[in-house]
């Protein structure tokens, strides 16, 4: 089996989805020869050529338009946003035009936006944020943030070949960062499965991208003092797997949400509030969320590093949680 | 008025052998008479209902949203399509909706929310489509049917199918930033779409020149390398003559193409809206351009349309109509647990 | 003291600000001599005159960068967007250039936005949506939900006054719905205050907007059987007024978040998360989210009443929670 | 190559007295001068350090952003303002940036990402401004400040000040929503702000033919009822002298204007970018066409610009460099807590 990093997984999955079906073709800013900004494009226009590998102008609505159009008329379309903070300047052609037609119309989307997601690189603002939480909201739209190499080859599989329009979160700083065997051929991992990371027996962390790693940091740590975590890798927000998260709970009573997206208004409050409906009688503690702090991120390395929760916040907040 | 054509491009008007072709044959030329007709008359129905019904236990949900006066541009342009090319309609295209196919029926179980409405009662009005009749849904949001509409044609031309998309906008919509970005797209990919823009002076209470500073919205064509006109949205046969050109433009994979229709909102923004905020003569003169009286005195000139015949076709319609609105009404309205039904 | 509608109430708060203050102005689509859609700005430009009640194009981004520009040069511009749905189409303004723009410059931007929220009049997805959790996520954003005629005249004027960006939501089914006197010169309710609209022992029922009438429909009700709902109306979102619904809760143990839009993904989440994270010992029964279904907004009245929680659900929960 | 002029409407450069004058002042032409190089010069610092630095424990935190070979259009336009006007800049605007009274010293410290730069670390490169100095942040999204600056632009219109705002933008930022709606509203409105298009023929990888289907993007004005001129941006005379004239017109209450400056690129979109995409020829035809060479040739000729004169001002620029990077280097970068702090 090869060994690839995300990025490539990312690559490869496009690629064996475009062989497998002439209806699959790419679009976006700088994604033909270039490769996109990440590179995860590279190759492929050499391979499919300038009908399937498509650069677009700088125009995030008429991108994510074309991938709305070309899915009603039977494509299906993957288009890049080239940070997912850029998709808000196309934000009404999603969540005003594709989350609410399937259910106007019966018509199916099946479209997929990529978008390099997520924060650590010193790239501040407005290259770095985790918007997952704004698409949460909306009816019609599902959500994929893998984690891992193989992951993301599967899921971008499951995603492209769903009726419906999936937003595919990719973590930048994974894309050249971790290497694993990946499948050559095709795969899919089903929307809406979570996995269960590291097994653990006293807390459960729920979490997905790329706070997994920090979860299993911590949680390794944790284990020399006695604490098993249990990590649950969400894979997907749209479809949610509660009977993963609440099946954890039900063993430890005690849950740690975590995410890079800050705080306030993330997706935590959503699973905390999960837990609290249909777990309630399993609570033996506080359901803690650890997000990233109420500022736009920030580009010096000692405010980046501070703005998202630490391994060192995870464990201090399992600690809590075991001695409540 | 300045109501003239303007080039911005290079366009040959006269090889549009289609065009003359249709305009030459007294069945298509009372085939398009039908269709206006039915859209005044289908949207005077709408009208007479949201005004006579009862506000507590109403029959249509919401408002009236009405292009009468302006029934060339929709049913104009749409009648320059053939099958398998798709509409991307605006709130204004009662015309086109008919031309391409949808029914009668359709448009009222639509406007009484009813069960079997194309949107299940889940949308009302003019928030309606037909995807079976490659009809998109139209979207509140302005102009955000463009960049779909792109998208269908960016399909078409995938697949290399020698079909098109005609995309329809208002002069308020004109200021959206997506209708920037749209036909900037269309002319960089020579996408097979034609846009129509039907400038009818007013979004809701704004003049024109409040919404933009020139007379002529086709001059941004220029802007994106495509050809511009800007013609008489009140005379349906100069809409249908142009707009096929363009279409037939479009299939040659020749390109987008931007179509300036000049009309007038000749009453409210919808059936609540009284318009006071328009002076009188405006509508006056206005009045005076009617499409409809303007093309059937055309018709009857030529000896192509009689009193008779008149008579018959709005028989025909009103029968239509009637029967229409009958059936929507009978059917029955959605049920709580509908919401949650996939689609 | 005068008896105002809820939607002259704010008419009157532009009109007293405009008055002691020359820097603010009005701007948006319809707004000058028509008034708006809901006629909320009629008169104004009568007394104010074409420089200060702006008719705008149709073009949303460019009257959100008109507000932030000119906060920027000194103004205090208040823009109406005609419905809030429409705030997507110039989103990135608001999140982008608006949110972050104090935390990287240290200049403050001193506007309003005034858009008419919410549902219940049967027009449907794209003239009906609660979008104030997409804007919670971001920092740098003040959200105002007023219910009331006074509360919408008094925070109205303290947002005009707030050094910062102010969203503020009108619900527009309140617009003609309600009266109630009303001061005809300045006051202010300062944003973060949340206020109980009745007191009560057994539950605690966060709100706001329009849902506070159900849930003090919910309450009149439940008093006949013996039940006593404590209705907290926040007023505004961020800030949010924890201590209130702290101190409601500490009394009661018992909470119900109740708003209209969609449960998930909304600020119930949030809401639960406070009282976990901060009043967990006083958790006598699982909290329960109340929102609208996770569908679009549906036209026909038998679906739109449906979509959204009912005064019958706040009772049920109120039940279960008493008997839990 | 099609460097000419393009005048969309009837401007009149005649009655430019202003700029006429500056340009015969060699104090200011040698200001300008200093300008351009302090910009070239400072910015090869930048990439300098972007490639020496040891990536592990890097100094500049991130990418630069440069404007080499383009320094006429940022320099030129910003030198046409005067006190108490704004600017909206873009992301190769240092000269601008410079010109309006920005130092070396926020410069580094803002690449630095020290505790002291203009946005307290808190944000890098070029992603900077300064309110005192009527200098707009730059936003990232592509053509996101046009907006920003019409809004100070009306500020200024409301209270009758007669100072004007320049905004800018680049080729690929263009094809963004957000400008159609800036330059239309400013239009409408009569918003005394100058629009200044940076074309240099590429968007990261994406040439120009990708995102435009027109040669000259100052068309577009034409479909907004402003002037619009597409120049050589690489004669920053000629930029000065046409964005001078269309800021007096502004200043004059006449309304925005487009002047669209014809440049390249001259390197990758930022130091990390080798730019392998673009033919060598491409560079090669350029690198002759130097704003600041072709600038100092004229010096050269008119007798106004020394071999001494030159040295001297290198040699200051040099010295306002090294003393601008020691001094950030030395300034404390910020604490975990300065983020939370309010500002
Ligand atoms: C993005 C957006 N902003 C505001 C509205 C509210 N609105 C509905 S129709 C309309 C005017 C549209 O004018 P125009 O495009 O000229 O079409 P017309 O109604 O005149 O046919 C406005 C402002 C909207 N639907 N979409
Ligand atoms: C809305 C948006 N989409 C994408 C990007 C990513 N991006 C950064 S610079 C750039 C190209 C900009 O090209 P242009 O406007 O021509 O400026 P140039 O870099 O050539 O000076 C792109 C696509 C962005 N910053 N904003
Ligand atoms: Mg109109
Ligand atoms: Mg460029």
């Amino acid at each position: 089996m090869p060994n690839m990093s995300y990025g490539e997984a990312i690559r490869d999955g496009l690629r064996t989805a475009m062989r497998a079906d002439e209806n699959v073709y790419l679009l976006g800013e700088d994604v033909a020869q270039f490769g996109g900004v990440y590179g995860i494009t590279k190759g492929l226009y050499d391979e499919f050529g300038a009908r399937r590998v498509k650069n677009t102008p700088l125009s995030e609505a008429a991108i994510i338009g074309e991938a709305i159009g070309a899915s009603i008329a039977g494509l299906r379309p993957v288009a890049e946003i080239q940070f997912s903070d850029f998709i808000t300047t196309g934000f009404s052609q999603l969540v005003d035009v594709a989350a609410p037609y399937t259910f106007r119309s019966g018509t199916h989307l099946p479209f997929v936006i990529r978008a390099p997601s997520g924060g650590g690189l010193r790239i501040g603002p407005y290259h770095s944020k985790s918007l997952e939480a704004l698409f949460f909201h909306f009816p019609g739209l599902k959500i994929v943030m893998p984690s891992t190499p193989y992951d993301a080859k599967g899921l971008l599989l499951a995603a492209i070949r769903d009726p419906d329009p999936v937003l595919f979160l990719e973590h930048k700083k994974l894309y050249y960062e971790l290497r694993e065997e990946v499948p050559s051929d095709s795969y899919e991992i089903p929307l809406g499965k979570a996995v269960v990371r590291r097994p653990g027996t006293n807390v459960t962390l729920v979490t997905y991208s790329a706070m997994v790693y920090k979860a299993l940091e911590a949680a390794a740590k944790l284990e020399q003092e006695g604490i098993s975590l249990e990590v649950v890798d969400l894979r997907s927000l749209v479809p949610l797997d509660e009977a993963t998260i609440l099946q954890s709970f039900a063993k430890t009573n005690r849950a740690i949400i975590l995410h890079e997206a800050p705080k306030r208004g993330g997706i935590g409050g959503e699973l905390v509030s999960l837990l609290c409906e249909k777990a309630f009688d399993y609570l033996a503690a506080p359901i803690i969320r650890l997000g990233a702090k109420m500022t736009p991120i920030p580009v010096a390395p000692a405010l980046e590093d501070f703005y998202y929760p630490s391994v060192d916040e995870i464990i201090q907040a399992a600690k809590r949680l075991v001695q409540y | 008025m300045g109501l003239h054509t303007i080039h911005s491009s290079p366009a040959n008007t006269a090889g549009n052998a289609a065009a003359e072709e249709v305009l030459r044959s007294p069945e298509r030329l009372l085939e398009i008479y039908y269709y206006l007709l039915l859209t005044r008359m289908l949207e005077n129905k709408v009208a007479y209902i949201c005004h006579n019904q009862n506000p507590q236990q109403p029959i249509i949900i919401g408002k009236g949203y009405l292009s009468t006066g302006q029934e060339g541009i929709s049913v104009g342009a749409a009648y320059a399509l053939e099958s398998g090319d798709w509409l991307a309609p605006s709130h204004r295209d009662m015309g086109a909706l008919m031309v391409r196919g949808m029914t009668c029926r359709q448009i009222f179980l639509q406007y009484f929310a009813r069960a079997s409405s194309p949107t299940w009662g889940r949308d009302g009005n003019v928030h309606v489509g037909d995807t079976s009749k490659q009809i998109l849904f139209f979207i509140s949001h302005m102009g955000s049917n463009l960049p779909v509409g792109n998208g269908v044609a960016a399909a078409l031309q995938y697949r290399g199918a020698k079909n098109v998309v005609l995309g329809c906008f208002g002069d308020g919509a004109s200021s959206q930033g997506v209708v920037h970005e749209t036909m900037n797209y269309a002319s960089v990919f020579k996408l097979p779409i034609v846009f129509v823009l039907n400038n009818n002076r007013y979004a809701i209470s704004t003049p024109l020149h409040e919404q933009c500073a020139v007379e002529h919205l086709a001059l941004r064509a220029a802007g994106y390398g495509m050809p511009g006109k800007t013609i008489d949205g009140n005379n349906v046969m100069e809409v249908y003559r142009h707009v096929k050109e363009a279409v037939e433009r479009a299939r040659r994979g020749e390109g987008p193409s931007l179509i300036e229709c000049k009309t007038m909102r000749m009453g409210g923004h919808g059936t609540h809206d009284p318009a006071t905020y328009i002076p009188k003569e405006e509508f006056e003169t206005w009045k005076k351009r009617d499409p409809i009286l303007g093309y059937k005195n055309y018709l009857q000139e030529q000896g192509i349309l009689t009193e008779d015949q008149e008579q018959s076709i709005k028989a025909r319609i009103e029968g239509e109509i009637e029967e229409a609105v009958e059936y929507a009404r009978t059917q029955p309205m959605p049920v709580a647990e509908d919401l949650l039904k996939e689609r």
